[in-house]
């Protein structure tokens, strides 16, 4: 994913703002990373540049 | 079963191709009559391969489009499809989208809506991510019209809320969505053999298949977001 | 010259049902889309013999169905063509809707709008009159993306507006009104002869015509009135 | 025309309400009337049972 993807996602259960935490990037993108809800610190996984906004009691732990 | 194991399987069959070019028939008329702007930023519901973003992309040239699926595979195979900045893609579910309030223009839909464990509360959120004005292009193929629809819930492990044209306006309504339109699209790509091929796989009659495809067609919603 | 001056000829010409006949090949398919209710109320802007009216309460049985128009010949004839009492016909013109403010479901308008003498005031009407979420279905065949139209004005004395796809946007949205949708819906049923009857009174090549009446056919802009 | 068009017809100057002057009708409707605008007392004429609610400016006096 791309950073200004960040203007528009947010937490998928409370709504408010997520900060971003890059683990892995190349020169266009965030490969691996985690996006944190400022509000309810839930913390959601990004999985080869794809974010994964799920509500987390529907994650599969099985994920890739 | 789960979105992720029933449609991850569709992506590794290469069915998210097969629905792109079945889908093509009628979703090509129904984002031509979007009224999206070079500005607009788009969301694609239930994306599959993604073919919706990259055709908005080339015809209108939407500032950005997001694609939304709750199925791993069909977003790696989605983001192999293209490699267009401006589009991007997101897993999540239809029911809690992980996108701000007024973030887009318009939502889009094709195939999938009817998968929403709670199909009200879906519109509920496509009300609210909406931008005032903003529409949200709802096409269907299994819905209570279209008898020919009904056994598809056989194979299917998710199960698939199956609403009437009425149905879909009051719901719409009752999410605080405006009704601008509703309309059946007709397929007239699908090859229709004559009666003599008839009874097939699908269908008894020769009459049917024209009914399910040129006649009932894909049933089209267009809800619009009023002022918040 | 008036409307009245205008259209009054072409109404004792018969003219009213030979458009009627015409237009009704794009026209039936814009009135489908309209999601009308039984209970809506329904403007048609510049009615001619009023035949939208009378398809509206056929098809959907809304509760009344008003047609205005400028030409008293045309009353005279669309108020024959009928005896249902819940169609009303009303002398007025575009720019000074003589109806309450959000009196009205939806306005439905086919190859008039342009004849207003300003356009945009006329859309200011529509956008007051019609209740928050009622719909403008605005079709014409006289638009600049319509080559094969452009020669129309020589032979009409009302000044008539040429906005293309993008003014029509703008102009709504200028007047306060949601764009919900535009298309161009083609008419598949007027009849294009072979390729050796070209040039005829109308076309140079069977190509234009084709281009005139299958792909551009009428241009459809959907309008939703915003909460006032 | 009848009545309950006045529900929701107006002046199409000021937009006020109109009062109905019947002068001639049948069980069905009003054949030829007058209605008169109850702010600006501007008339506007029933004829052949179609009310004339075209600005005054651009009432022709020849109609019918
Ligand atoms: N509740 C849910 N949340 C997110 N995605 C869902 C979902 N239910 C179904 N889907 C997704 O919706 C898609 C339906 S198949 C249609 C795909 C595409 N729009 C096309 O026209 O071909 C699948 O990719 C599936 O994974
Ligand atoms: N400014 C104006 N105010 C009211 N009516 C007008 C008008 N300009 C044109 N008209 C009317 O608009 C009509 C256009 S012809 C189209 C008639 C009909 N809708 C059909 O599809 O066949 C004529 O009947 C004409 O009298």
């Amino acid at each position: 994913m791309k950073e200004d993807l960040m203007d528009i996602i947010c937490c998928p259960l409370d709504k408010h703002d997520l900060e971003l935490e890059v683990i892995r990037r190349d020169e266009a993108e965030i490969l691996e990373g985690r996006l944190v809800c400022t509000e309810c610190g839930e913390e959601y996984p990004i999985e080869d540049g794809i974010p994964n906004l799920l509500p987390p009691d529907m994650r599969d732990e099985a994920a890739a | 079963m789960s979105v992720r194991e029933e449609f991850d399987t569709w992506a590794s069959d290469g069915r998210d191709k097969g629905m792109e070019e079945r889908h093509w028939h009628t979703a090509r008329h129904v984002l031509a009559r979007m009224p999206v702007e070079p500005d607009d930023v788009v969301l694609d519901l239930g994306t599959g391969s993604g073919y919706a973003l990259r055709a908005l992309r080339e015809a209108s040239n939407i500032r950005r489009g997001y694609g939304l699926d709750g199925a791993p595979e069909m977003l790696r195979n989605a983001r192999s499809y293209t490699d267009d900045p401006a589009i991007a893609f997101i897993r999540g579910d239809f029911d809690a989208l992980p996108f701000a309030d007024d973030s887009l223009n318009h939502v889009f839909s094709m195939e999938a809506f009817y998968y929403a464990v709670d199909p009200l509360q879906t519109l509920g959120e496509i009300r609210r991510v909406l931008q005032p004005g903003g529409t949200f292009y709802c096409a269907v193929n299994y819905y209570e019209e279209n008898v020919h629809s009904h056994a598809w819930q056989e194979n299917i492990s998710i199960e698939m809320t199956r609403w009437d044209r009425r149905e879909y306006r009051e719901a719409f309504r009752d999410a605080g969505l405006f009704v601008a339109e509703q309309d059946n699209i007709p397929d007239r790509e699908t090859e229709i053999p004559p009666a003599a091929a008839f009874p097939t796989e699908g269908f008894e009659t020769r009459e049917a298949m024209v009914e399910r495809y040129r006649e009932l067609g894909t049933l089209l919603t267009v809800g619009v977001a009023p002022e918040q």
